[in-house]
């Protein structure tokens, strides 16, 4: 294992070059004794931090390091269904950490910031005319946020209108777990629609469901279980005709973008996973972005702030003056800009029929492995079904032969120097494998991720141990972890270093 | 194709595998009516080339501003090393991390950060990022709520935290039947008074917020007001900005029990301006809160081979397991920040930070001198504060801040529009980026303008 | 300190297991009077805050220009991925790559480099970097003067080849009695023609240089030139624009045998500007000279267990085991330059450099056509052309470049200075870059300017 | 092992975000129909460029996946000696790739180039002040080229003066190999001279050898064995009074920085390895800068461009004009610019302290090292003499003992997680070992090296073949290369892809 940063540490070593050396009279007295003012001394830190000292070398040493022992998409295959794990383009990078962008504060007068605003500007017209909305607003931070956006202009809508029955949000038993939790964030309760055996909503289901207290159905087409929701219209209908609206979750635009937009399909609301569909990295964690766009119904109530633009080209904040019924504010300053200049340059390389590409290429790849696979013996989950950007395979038989699960399958693709698809989600399919290999792999990846799965089914029947001990050997410096045990994480937690 | 590896005959080969003729085949299942016919009304394509030029001169497009403006967001040295390793592709590209053996690097750092973090704050244990700092605070009064069902859904929330978050707050709150009760700031201290809250006191609230420094960049009295949440029953949510835990007391500390949450902004440490974000939020807490803390959290786990590792750990607390009874529904959340907070943290070593934070405060007060040498500007409150000042003007603020853009100076933010009380006043910063030739500078120039409007 | 780790009690522990007592006597056997006392005058060591600052400032001290210059460094796309991944630390701070097992990754990359370049070239073999294209001439020729002992130590230099390069092949090989001929050009097509080469029919030569697109940006009669200079015994050194190579023909297949040696300056594969370097050298050369060629060579193996593998090979012809015999005294080359090189011809491939030198071709003429329509400007040459044109200007030169970089134009350069026939003449390039906005902006401003003489 | 890209093409894959899109009309045609010129048919390629086909994302995993392969200074400690592997400051790699500098031609004018000849200015000056020389220019591209401007001068200062019969260079037999290479190129015979048991130049054999055709010494100093040439100005005198001149190889400048200067020990040229002592990257091989000081006597023949600045402060490039007499051009245009930048920022941020210091912590670093290896049972090559930056181990008793060699050692140390030292040079001492720790490791790190070292005398004595097998077990992803067989590389030299 690589030592701790605090292992690394050593009493009053000091990278002092990063000292600022100030400038002014005795820096250390003048912060007690402010100019004309009460002395500072009560609030002054006892102690000082007990942080590592580890010099710049050893901290450029660890981190590299470190950074080594990631699977990442820049070194590795990355399946992981609903992740839409493609390659981040390192122009986006490039372009995006420009001073002329970093080093601009975000309370600079509009006047003086024109350049990162008209960039704004288009990408909320671009992304008006990618999802079929209205109007977009930027600010929130991902998708989650997006969701939240969303749910929290639904629920304003049915106020402003003065009906204020609509306390359920009908969400599929498929959905992602973010949108029950969004529901129950912005005060909805939530209520499940089944799923039927097809992976398509189940109708009597839902018309069971809506009525006068429906503020909403919150729906990701296609759906979390890599098919597409063929009677959409007809849902759209149904929850339109109870007074409800519908909110797209857009994590799965990825299978679409370009080709079927979600206006069309009768949405209200959408959220834009920047770092899924439009490739802004992932950061092992984020940052991304969850612009929101909205048909003409929710408009007034978007956040703010949005980017408007006036006659004579100048670009300016819309705020609660323009926006005197929006839900609000959702982020300190403007969202995460960084990452929006990224999906802007992103969407300018690819343009319409670059994005129209992205769908088609994201969905024969997920049939093609589909097929490979189903070929190889492996069950789909939804057989009859072509899939989308995604699609799910079941270890059920399996583990009921062997004894391993989808989990030791995944822990064992690692091994073989692939990072694992989503397991166990959907929760609906048991021992699934959720697998998105994105349109930007190539054929030869997809056959050797294959051989991979059948070399792995092989030693489930002869030697299943070895997957329930995987991974054995991930190739990262110094030899990977073996199964870590998350049990003993859970019950005795150790989060930080002790002082 | 850009960023399409199949040529047509790799198209054609795996057409033939699923036995279709067209990649319009695999659509076959979507309505027709849903299909959109032509092309997007998207821009053309642009090659990378003709996009690093337009991306180029919209950089440039607006001049570069020598930066007096703090309000939230902070211009600070940021070491090289810092973003030249955390935007390495093994950081840069890869997912939360899941599958925790492979995705050890992304996690230690978290493991590192949580214990960093911990340290400077006094906190017990730490979460690994929210988006930034309003929704961090957003997400502390939710769990404050969660924390004290016995208390009323009730915080009492100082004007003296930044306007912006407040609004957040109002935002996050809304559907929630939770009462944010604003107390006013004392108009001499610019700070919170224990007097003022008195009216509370009778009443039940689940938590009161101090924010230290506050959007005056005034120091509340935390100790006071600590203790007297503690003494009606209510949590403290410190609200903090970390780069000036360098040098003032850790939220830990506060009064004789200490905050119980600590959250804020990380931007200061080590995330560039960037003309707003990303930037990230951070929470921590005392260890009895821990199940109710949002967000994700790493832990230290030992693998088959007894070796150590990190995992997510906690996972029961979160929207994919716990769904609608999660305790946020964040997912995603700023991780690179942390990574490059980490490297700044690491970088610049206790006494690094505690220099940083001096020299900080030294030249906001340096600043302060110069411009109340100016006749007619005054500092607009009493008390000690730390790298951030409220000045009254005597001028017109948004005409000057408009003339001092011209002159390429980026002169703090008016309050009025924030807080209609306060006329022709100005919110000033001076970090230790500013030399003694830019405070000059600023001085200088503020005279020469103000002058010109008499 | 900056950059040293060690504390104030790791520096006594560690003078206690020496036994000393302090850190000057480990300096005692230098002589006293050698110790310089005091501090030198060196300027006071800045912050890394401060040296940002400073370099900041100096580096946008100078506006950018619209660049039309090329004269033997190019403005091309590069990119984004090439310098991103180049700059890997693995990569930036790695030594030269003696221990094989441990830079594999470097030593990959060099097989690499060697390989794609022997493509473009039609070269049998390539090696691993020389400093520049004027230096990887002198060396070319100082390769071919031993590969013909047989031969006078005489070579036939071209005067189209670019002035520069032929100071430093003076400069390179003043001490080592090799006559260097200039041949001079035809001033009607501004190339070299066999019959001013007649002269040198009867006597031995080891090489004659021939440089594709010359100084001029003008095509040389490569097939006729190389096998006049292999019918007369000699070798071809053939000197070129690697990316010029996308689309005209390879050294490898001039005339009937092939140039013998190639070489040139590899800066148009992905390496910046930067003010003039580091660019990097190439050269490669058919197989029977190998063992001549200079500068160091990866070679692929295999390892104990038979699985391949890299080394650094044919060491026998360097400095560090030949000494005063070795083919050339270079020790540290330009390898990193190689990693971008590599990485431009894997991102780009055979179309993408075709159609990158189609493009710089196609802009070049369109450029010819639109300064040619402007009275009095004429091109000087009747021949073809790639990417690079000498023009006739009816105006100072010199002036005029001045008055073009006030407008923010890096408007060529004037060929006067290296060549005193050709008064009022300047040397155009214009790359892929050069938009038709571009274009059309120089035609215009120069037409102005021009009208503004009169 | 890592798949070459020859192996990850596929024909006709293309990343035509990088192709150009020329706006001309029909590029194609065009290029084969000039502007009214005869046809570029004749001179086109027939054939495309057999160039590998790859995805910009399979680009990209590979050369991530190769660097990992590295071992560097980012990575592991590299205590290469005479290399002085030291850490690279990430800021001046960030300060010197700004666009400002990288966009810039070469020749643009100098009104339009006052930032970056400002720094290179003052380059000069502090180059100037850290080695006691009159003069400094930049323009030699390593240290090799450094050698050849100062030997050239030498030829052209005896030249100037008519002094035509000095076709001798004197050079230790513990010196470097670019020493006699560079003279030899230079026109110059080499002459050997001897070095002492305790590593000092043979004075006797210095003053056999010197005489009226001598031109000139090469030294380093400390030299090559890392000790300190106690007798230097001794030998400064002999070779001055012969007539000679004296060459400083600054290779090993680092140990003496700001403490001894070159110009005073008597020295007449020097060159300074901008990627040793001021911590320019050595980029995997280059590249580097050698930049050469002279004391008075040569002045007038130092290479061009250097920079000068005229009476308003303004900069400019000083040419043959200022400098008839210069021993001319040596790059295309002024060298390596972009690592000079670099170098002038390390000399910023250290200043004249700082680089007292380096010499300072450099030469403790090494003594210690040493010593513990010496307490540790090592043999070190002079133990009479202080180590100055540098050290050398012989294992000419381990290897009588149990037939491990150097070579096996340095092999051996990979596996621990060490780059090895330089082996089998200097050759005057047997299986040696040259130890360059460098100031910037911290203590723990030299122990830790140590700890090693011992450990494998172990494994030398207990299981030798284990030694002579290493290394095994590289800790690189995938695991590393098992020990590489040199020979066959050079019998069947395999140096490119066939086609
Ligand atoms: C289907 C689905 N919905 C919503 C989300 C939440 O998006 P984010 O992680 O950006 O908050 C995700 C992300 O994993 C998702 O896959
Ligand atoms: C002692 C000595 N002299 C000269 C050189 C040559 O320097 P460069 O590699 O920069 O050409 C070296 C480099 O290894 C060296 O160690």
């Amino acid at each position: 294992m690589e030592p701790l940063l605090f292992d690394l540490s050593r009493a009053h070593r000091q990278n002092s070059h990063h000292d600022p050396a100030s400038w002014a009279e005795d820096a250390g007295a003048v912060s007690q004794e402010g100019a004309g003012t009460p002395p500072l001394q009560p609030f002054l830190r006892q102690q000082a931090v007990p942080l590592p000292e580890v010099s710049e070398l050893e901290v450029v040493r660890h981190f590299t390091r470190l950074s080594q022992r990631n699977f990442s998409v820049d070194t590795h295959f990355y399946p992981l269904g609903s992740c839409t794990m493609k390659y981040n383009p390192r122009i986006c990078n490039t372009v995006a950490m420009q001073a002329g962008f970093l080093h601009r504060h975000p309370l600079t007068s509009t006047s003086q910031s024109q350049g990162v605003l008209a960039c704004l500007y288009e990408l909320q017209e671009m992304l008006c005319t990618l999802t079929g909305m209205t109007a977009v607003s930027l600010t929130p931070m991902a998708g989650a946020q997006g969701e939240f956006a969303g749910v929290a202009m639904i629920r304003a809508y049915h106020q402003a209108r003065g009906d204020r029955q609509r306390t359920e949000m009908l969400i599929p038993d498929a959905a992602h777990g973010t949108n029950p939790a969004t529901a129950a964030l912005c005060g909805f309760t939530v209520r499940e629609i089944a799923t039927d055996a097809q992976g398509d909503l189940t109708l009597t289901a839902l018309q069971a469901a809506v009525g006068p207290r429906t503020a909403g159905l919150m729906l990701t087409n296609p759906s979390t279980l890599g098919v597409f929701e063929r009677r959409i219209t007809e849902i759209a209908r149904i929850v339109h005709d109870a007074g409800g609206l519908l909110y797209y979750d857009g994590a799965n635009l990825n299978a679409i973008a370009g080709r079927i937009r979600p206006g069309d399909m009768g949405f209200d609301a959408i959220h834009i996973n920047v770092h899924k569909t439009l490739a802004t990295p992932h950061g092992g964690g984020g940052p991304g972005a969850g612009p929101v766009g909205v048909g003409e119904r929710l408009r007034p109530f978007l956040p703010i702030p949005m980017v408007g633009r006036d006659g004579h080209g100048t670009y300016h904040w819309l705020t609660t003056t323009e926006f005197p019924q929006s839900i609000g504010r959702l982020s300190t300053f403007h969202g995460n800009i960084g990452v929006l200049l990224r999906a802007y340059a992103y969407l300018r390389l690819t343009g319409a029929q670059g994005m129209r590409r992205v769908a088609d290429y994201a969905t024969l790849n997920a049939n093609y492995l589909m097929a490979r696979l189903a070929q190889a013996g492996f069950q789909t989950a939804f057989p009859a079904r072509r899939a989308t950007h995604e699609f799910i395979i079941t270890l059920k038989g399996e583990a009921q032969q062997w004894g391993v699960t989808a989990l030791d399958f995944a822990k064992r693709l690692l091994d073989y120097g692939f990072y694992a698809p989503t397991v166990y989600f959907p929760m609906l399919v048991p021992e699934c494998l959720l697998i998105e290999p994105t349109e930007t792999e190539s054929r030869e990846t997809l056959d050797r991720f294959v051989e991979a799965m059948v070399a792995i089914r092989q030693e489930a029947m002869q030697d299943p141990q070895r997957l329930r001990e995987a991974p054995h050997a991930i190739p990262v410096p110094g030899g990977g972890t073996s199964r870590l045990d998350d049990t003993q994480a859970a019950r005795k937690p150790d989060l930080r270093m002790p002082l | 194709m850009p960023f399409i590896p199949h040529t047509a005959s790799d198209v054609q080969e795996m057409l033939a595998v699923l036995g279709v003729e067209s990649l319009e085949t695999l659509f076959e299942e979507v309505p027709t009516e849903l299909t959109w016919a032509g092309p997007l009304d998207l821009p053309p394509p642009l090659s990378e080339m003709a996009l690093a030029r337009l991306m180029r001169e919209r950089a440039a497009q607006d001049a570069p501003l020598l930066c007096f403006t703090g309000a939230g967001a902070y211009e600070h040295h940021i070491p090289a090393a810092v973003w030249e390793l955390a935007t390495r592709g093994e950081f840069y590209s890869a997912y939360t991390p899941y599958q925790a053996e492979a995705s050890q690097g992304t996690l230690q750092v978290l493991y590192e950060y949580q214990s960093m973090m911990a340290a400077l704050l006094g906190m017990d244990v730490v979460n690994a990022s929210l988006y930034d700092g309003a929704t961090a605070l957003g997400e502390a009064i939710l769990m404050a709520i969660r924390a004290k069902p016995e208390c009323a859904r009730r915080v009492l929330l100082p004007t003296t935290v930044h306007p912006h978050y407040r609004q957040v707050v109002e935002s996050m709150l809304r559907g929630l039947e939770i009462e944010v009760v604003s107390v006013p700031y004392c108009t001499e201290g610019g700070h919170t008074v224990p007097e003022v809250l008195s009216q509370w006191e009778s009443r039940s609230f689940a938590a009161l917020v101090i924010p230290q420094p506050n959007f005056f960049g005034i120091l509340e009295e935390i100790h006071t007001l600590t203790d007297w949440a503690h003494a009606r029953g209510g949590l403290l949510i410190g609200l903090v900005n970390p780069l000036s835990l360098g040098m003032l007391q850790p939220p830990g500390q506060w009064g004789r029990q200490g905050a119980d949450i600590a959250c804020g902004d990380g931007q200061p440490l080590g995330i560039p301006l960037s003309s707003g974000g990303p930037y990230f939020g951070f929470m921590g807490c005392k260890q009895a809160y821990l199940r109710q803390l949002p967000g994700r959290i790493a832990g230290r786990t030992i693998d088959k081979k007894g070796e150590p590792g990190f995992v997510l750990t906690m996972q029961a607390r979160e929207q994919h397991i716990r769904r609608a009874k999660a305790t946020s529904n964040i997912c995603t959340n700023q991780g690179l920040m942390t990574v490059a907070a980490t490297l700044y943290l690491a970088l610049l070593g206790p006494q690094g930070l505690r220099r940083t934070a001096e020299a900080c405060h030294a030249h906001t007060v340096a600043l302060a001198e110069r411009v109340c040498a100016i006749p007619g500007v005054t500092l607009l409150f009493h008390r000690p504060y730390f790298h951030e000042i409220a000045l009254r003007i005597p001028a017109s603020v948004p005409r000057l801040l408009t003339r001092l853009e011209q002159q390429g100076i980026g002169g703090g933010v008016a309050l009025a529009p924030l807080y209609a009380e306060l006329e022709d006043t100005l919110l000033l910063c001076a970090t230790e980026a500013r030399t003694r030739e830019d405070c000059d500078h600023f001085a200088r120039t503020l005279a020469t303008l103000l002058a010109e409007e008499h």
